[in-house]
């Protein structure tokens, strides 16, 4: 007889994930059913109790989540962007046209060893990354990206979206200063300078839409844009537009206004002694934050989840499910065994050296892509979210696509241009935009 | 050639003049001795028959036995260089006035020529090595220094790394001292 | 910031945070030796609020490994000390210990972007001493794959102008417009970037078809690419505004400071070794020399463009011109030039390159000293720089181009 | 810089938007290899023939062609075949042991030959001038030189080879492969051995060999 052990080793490698798996596996359901079945109505019952918290801590979990794939899309579209405008192909081994690169950077920077210079000061060092990286989160939920999906529609989410954006140069302040270094010194000194000063015109730009839409909530902002293009608040006010767009890039520490980090001048600024998956937080809060300003200026300025026109063609489906009983069923078991067998058919048919299941595998897989299809269109037709969240996805990389662009173009600016245009050229414009703005509305709203 | 500018070259300097003009293709030279070099820099620079205003080159030569320093200047009024040679500088302490007063741009150039031969430019303000390390003892380009990694020369000795400092005065070196190469 | 960096080490050697700037081992750059001359000590020196920064050898736009120390006072440049010798490879000993043709292989890489100038001025400067008449097509082949080095080095300092003032595209173009350039010179001597190619009495081959096709394709679109890059940067606000004004020189100074090639004619003095003391072909080429009142980086950066111009249009002239015939002047194997000096100078991208060189009568020269402009552009920085900012040093530092292979030779 | 504010700004992008939708220029190398010139220089490598055998011939002609002696033909590369040194000029440039030297055809002061007379090498170089300095007449120098010392002192074979440029075993050779050449006859007496062996010594002792007087400069 052979003892257990050695039957487990004439198993095959299947046979061993299988043996091994099943039974965690039904430990761990056992385990759920019996927790589902002792804790879940009181759970239930809190949870329903507090639906606002479920909401928050739902939509932040997505919300950071959602940062990652975020950060390596907007990275790759830089590099491949640049890459174009500079006649080079960019990146095109890694993927699809070199699609993964920022994935494979990412786990680079995963890998990397992740040290703290002598001298530095470790505690404020280790947290200064994890300060920026949440700054730029949490500015995320309030933004709404469609109707209904937003993390919380607070009434002074323009307020708290500004304060949190402030709270980034904390990160970048502490970074500078307990990196033994004097470039991330003057880092993140310009840094402090730079956003302090362009928060001023960037907030009083967009005083003028509080002051139309007479709140400060961002949903709220986006849901008074509905309508027709006009009116969207572009139309309304294009000189707080302006302010608006070179304020946010300044406040995104992008070029021409990246003086943080000019590697010309002082290496890498505020990062220069990171390394490892720390320098990885600031570079992912830098994307993420160019997503957000885009996002911003898309929801104050140019609809939010508005479409800029009306469907031609309205199509309205509404399915009775409920109604079609049995049928239902009956079509959920017919139609895709059917579908994928005609699909297959053609394959079949035409290539004599193809087997019948390699057929069979070809439908399949073009069944799910049809299937896919169809539920995305279906979902496009029927639920306003998916619509809004594609145009505010539309909208939102456009701006990126800008900030990019203008990445690839203009050179950076001095330190005292920068100060100078700030306090002497946006303040005093964003001042008479709110000025006019305001004087209009009086004008407009005064019963004569 | 320009013989006008050695008539004018002869008529000012006569006395100062270390030996005759040289004349070849279209370069005039003279000589000077170290301590004339100012006034002799000045009247070329500020007199309106030379106005050579442009110091092209400033540069030191070991000649084996004496020391010179090279200085070429540029003129609109004629169309030769003007080399003037500061000639007979002693091989231990070679010491030349600087010219930095008339030219800013000297300074790098005689801090050079300091680094690399030695010679002293008295009124130069930041006379300092300029390529050499600080700690460095010898004069690269002057005629006794060897190679250090010159197998040739040092037999058994092997190649050594050039960075390592050595002192040309020293009894071991002298016995290999190269000199200056002749037909 | 754990130890206060500010503090200059002269200060005092017991004080606390001294002591632990040297425990932790932060390099700092105050030598470790008493200062050597009056204005080492006056730099190093640290006054009120003002700080040591570091800048180099391993920075990004320090063009090579330039280290600059710079003395600041919050963003302004109080002075600043450039240290050279990263780079020193001792060429003009080597050169002493080479013969008269090898030395052409040691001051070709001295400068690596216009290294056809190097090997030119050493050249002329041995025809001089071994009286050699050049034959005119080899003196219009020079003058040819010389213009073709200068527009590819000025095509470079575009980029660089532009990289260091934070673009990140008209580098990249202009290392298209280069490799075009670098291609064709290639299909010449052999090699890219440190050709090889001139030799005393001529050059080392003949135009071939290769290279011949490779300029016409070039020539017939050079003018329009050029231009069509320039518009990126010349009616850029942010560009003009950031180089307009900076770095002033005049007349006066550009004199006092040793300055040539583009550089001083920026500052309104045509003075140009192709027509002040006139070289090779020259004479019969017809060109003007662009120059500038103003004197600053913005007049600096145009000069240069104007002269990709000038150089187009030498090119043109010298494929209509070149005559046939050899293309090598006849000479024994050794060469051993009765003793003699001789200075020759050519006009070179960055200024004047020249080599002043002694004969002893044997096969080697007796010394060779070898005139880079950089070298002496360089020094320029500290003067026009103080009182600026620090993102003026790249600035000012970029338009003056030099290049550290020739700098520290 | 344009009257209206922004324009040239403007411009600028409307450049990089156009550049966007260009061609690129990228050589994609791997997939396309570079185009490379007929006339182009570059590393050496040695041939070897379809059996597999060295077609290198060790002639030294390359060495010596060399400006930076940064052939160096004595390596072996991992395969144990031989194979050239090479590398940039920048770390070769200070290739100066004597055995580079000599391999690349270069003039090496020889403590070995020290022992041979200075003689007066008026002669030789009138006999070289005659011939333009050219190595293809070898013979004919020879026998001149034969002619004027009654001997082919070796001080002179130095001089013909440093001038000529010919190398110097090669001229050895062909003196020694003649008859009526007599190489390196002493005028004075003394056993040369003995007369080797002091130079030997000297040599080792590490002294100066140079026959120093000032330049002309």
């Amino acid at each position: 007889m052979d003892s257990p052990s050695r039957t487990f080793e004439r198993l095959t490698l299947p046979g061993k994930v299988i043996f091994t798996l099943v039974p965690i596996l039904i430990a761990l359901l056992a385990g759920l059913v019996m927790a589902i079945v002792l804790v879940g109505p009181f759970a239930l019952d809190f949870l329903s109790a507090n639906l606002p918290l479920v909401r928050f801590v739902v939509a932040a979990t997505v919300v950071l989540l959602m940062t990652v794939p975020t950060a390596f899309l907007i990275i790759y579209m830089e590099m491949k962007v640049i890459a174009l405008m500079n006649l080079r192909y960019g990146p095109d081994r890694v993927g699809p046209y070199g699609s993964l690169l920022s994935v494979v950077h990412g786990l680079k920077v995963l890998m990397k060893e992740d040290f703290t210079p002598t001298g530095a000061d470790g505690i404020v060092f280790t947290w200064a990354p994890v300060v920026v990286y949440m700054a730029s989160v949490m500015t995320l939920l309030v933004l709404p990206f469609a109707p209904g999906i937003f993390g919380v529609d607070m009434n002074i989410g323009l307020l708290y979206f500004f304060a949190m954006g402030g709270l980034g140069v904390v990160g970048l302040l502490m970074a500078g200063w307990s990196s033994f270094n004097k470039y991330s010194l003057i880092g993140g000194l310009r840094s402090a300078a730079q956003v302090v000063s362009y928060e001023i015109p960037l907030t009083l730009s967009v005083v003028g839409i509080v002051l139309l839409s007479g709140t400060l909530s961002l949903n709220k902002i986006t849901l008074d844009q509905s309508g027709s293009l006009f009116d969207w608040y572009v139309f309304k006010q294009p000189l707080a537009f302006l302010i608006f767009m070179i304020a946010a890039t300044a406040e995104a520490n992008r070029t021409p206004f990246d003086l943080t980090e000019a590697d010309s001048e002082i290496v890498a600024g505020f990062a220069t002694e990171y390394s490892g998956m720390r320098f990885g937080f600031f570079f992912f809060a830098e994307y993420v934050n160019v997503f957000i300003v885009s996002g911003l200026a898309v929801a104050l300025f140019m609809g939010g989840w508005n479409a800029p026109f009306d469907w031609p063609f309205p199509i309205v489906a509404q399915p009775d499910l409920a109604g079609m009983g049995v049928g239902l069923l009956l079509a959920i078991g017919l139609i895709p065994p059917l579908a994928i067998l005609l699909l297959a058919m053609p394959f079949y048919l035409l290539n004599t050296g193809l087997r019948f299941w390699q057929a069979l595998v070809i439908g399949f897989v073009l069944f799910n892509v049809v299937a896919v299809a169809a539920l995305l269109g279906f979902a496009f037709i029927s639920f306003d979210w998916v619509v809004g969240l594609l145009w505010f996805l539309m909208k939102t990389y456009g701006f990126v696509f800008l900030f990019v662009w203008m990445r690839g173009t203009l050179p950076r600016v001095r330190i005292d241009q920068l100060m100078g245009f700030a306090w002497k050229w946006l303040l005093p414009a964003a001042l008479l935009n709110l000025f006019v703005t305001a004087l209009a509305i009086v004008l407009v709203t005064t019963p004569r | 050639m320009d013989r006008a500018l050695k008539r004018r070259l002869e008529a000012r300097f006569g006395d100062r003049l270390l030996g005759p003009i040289r004349q070849r293709h279209d370069e005039t030279e003279i000589r000077v001795a170290p301590g004339d070099v100012p006034e002799v820099m000045r009247a070329l620079h500020d007199e309106p028959e030379f106005r050579f205003e442009a110091l092209m080159d400033l540069c030191g030569v070991d000649t084996g036995s004496v020391m010179q320093t090279v200085y070429h200047l540029w003129s609109e009024t004629t169309p030769d260089w003007l080399r003037v040679v500061a000639d007979g500088l002693s091989r231990d302490d070679p010491r030349v006035p600087s010219v930095t007063f008339l030219w800013k741009g000297a300074e790098w150039q005689e801090r050079e020529a300091y680094d690399m031969f030695g010679i002293a430019f008295e009124g130069n303000r930041d006379l300092r090595r300029i390529y050499m390390p600080p700690d460095y003892t010898s004069f690269p380009l002057r005629k006794d220094f060897f190679l250090p990694d010159d197998a040739a020369r040092s037999p058994g000795g092997g190649v050594r790394h050039i960075e390592q400092a050595h002192a040309p005065s020293n009894a071991t070196v002298d016995a290999q001292v190269r000199k200056a190469p002749t037909s | 910031m754990s130890a206060d960096l500010t503090t200059a080490r002269h200060a005092s050697s017991d004080d606390p945070r001294v002591m632990l700037e040297e425990a932790v081992g932060v390099f700092a750059p105050i030598p470790p030796y008493p200062p050597r001359t009056e204005r080492e000590a006056e730099f190093y020196t640290l006054g009120d609020g003002e700080m040591f920064i570091n800048m180099g050898p391993q920075h990004p736009s320090t063009h090579g490994v330039l280290r600059v120390v710079l003395k600041i006072e919050g963003e302004r440049v109080v002075d600043l000390d450039p240290v050279l010798g990263y780079l020193h490879r001792g060429v003009e000993k080597l050169c002493e210990n080479a013969d008269y043709h090898h030395t052409i292989a040691y001051t070709d890489p001295l400068e690596y972007v216009s290294a056809l100038f190097n090997e030119w001025a050493p050249v002329m400067a041995f025809e001089k001493l071994m009286d050699v008449e050049v034959p005119r097509r080899a003196e219009y082949i020079r003058v040819l794959s010389g213009e073709l080095n200068r527009i590819a080095s000025h095509a470079l300092f575009m980029g660089w102008m532009a990289l260091d003032l934070g673009g990140l595209t008209p580098i990249l173009w202009s290392f298209i417009e280069r490799d075009e350039i670098v291609d064709m010179l290639a299909s010449l001597t052999g090699q890219r970037m440190l050709f090889n190619y001139f030799r005393i009495g001529g050059v080392n081959g003949d135009l071939n078809h290769e290279f011949m096709s490779r300029l016409g394709a070039w020539m017939s679109k050079a003018t329009s690419q050029i231009e069509a890059n320039q518009a990126l940067l010349n009616e850029n606000e942010i560009f003009v505004r950031r180089m307009r004004g900076l770095g002033t020189l005049d007349r006066e100074a550009a004199f006092r400071l040793c300055m040539t090639g583009p550089n001083i004619r920026a500052s309104g003095v045509p003075l140009d070794m192709r027509r002040a003391h006139p070289y090779s072909v020259y004479p019969d080429l017809e060109f003007d020399i662009p120059t500038r009142q103003e004197g600053d980086c913005l007049a600096r950066y145009l000069v240069r463009l104007d002269e990709v111009k000038q150089s187009i249009r030498i090119i043109d002239q010298c494929l209509h011109d070149m005559p046939d015939g050899p293309i090598m002047a006849k000479l024994p194997r050794l060469m051993r030039p009765r003793p003699g000096r001789a200075y020759a100078a050519v006009e070179g991208p960055r200024g004047q390159y020249a080599t002043y060189a002694i004969s002893d009568g044997t096969d080697q020269p007796f010394r060779m000293r070898i005139h880079d402009p950089s070298f002496v552009h360089l020094q320029a920085v500290g003067l026009l720089t103080s009182g600026n900012l620090i993102a003026d040093t790249m600035a000012i530092m970029a338009s003056l181009d030099p290049i550290m292979g020739g700098v520290d030779k | 810089m344009s009257l209206i504010p922004g324009l040239g700004l403007a411009r600028g992008m409307a450049l990089t938007l156009r550049r966007f939708f260009e061609p690129k220029v990228t050589h994609l190398y791997p997939e396309i290899p570079a185009e490379i010139s007929p006339k182009f220089r570059g590393r050496l490598q040695l041939l070897y023939d379809e059996y597999g055998t060295l077609k290198c011939e060790t002639c030294f002609q390359c060495a010596q062609a060399c400006p930076i002696e940064c052939i160096d033909m004595g390596g072996e590369d991992t395969k144990g075949r031989f194979a050239v040194h090479w590398g940039a000029s920048e770390t070769y440039g200070e290739r100066r042991e004597e055995s580079a030297l000599r391999r690349s055809g270069r003039t090496v002061p020889d403590p070995a030959y020290e022992h041979f007379h200075e003689i007066d090498l008026a002669p030789v170089d009138a006999i070289l001038d005659e011939v333009d300095h050219d190595p293809k007449e070898m013979l004919r120098i020879l026998e001149a030189i034969q002619a004027a010392y009654g001997c082919v002192p070796v001080a002179a074979l130095k001089r013909v080879s440093q001038t000529t440029g010919a190398w110097y075993a090669m001229l050895y050779g062909t003196a020694t492969y003649y008859d009526h050449l007599a190489v390196g006859a002493r005028d004075d007496g003394g056993p040369a051995d003995v007369a080797f062996l002091d130079a030997l010594d000297g040599a080792l002792t590490g002294r100066s060999i140079g026959d120093g007087s000032a330049a002309d400069a």
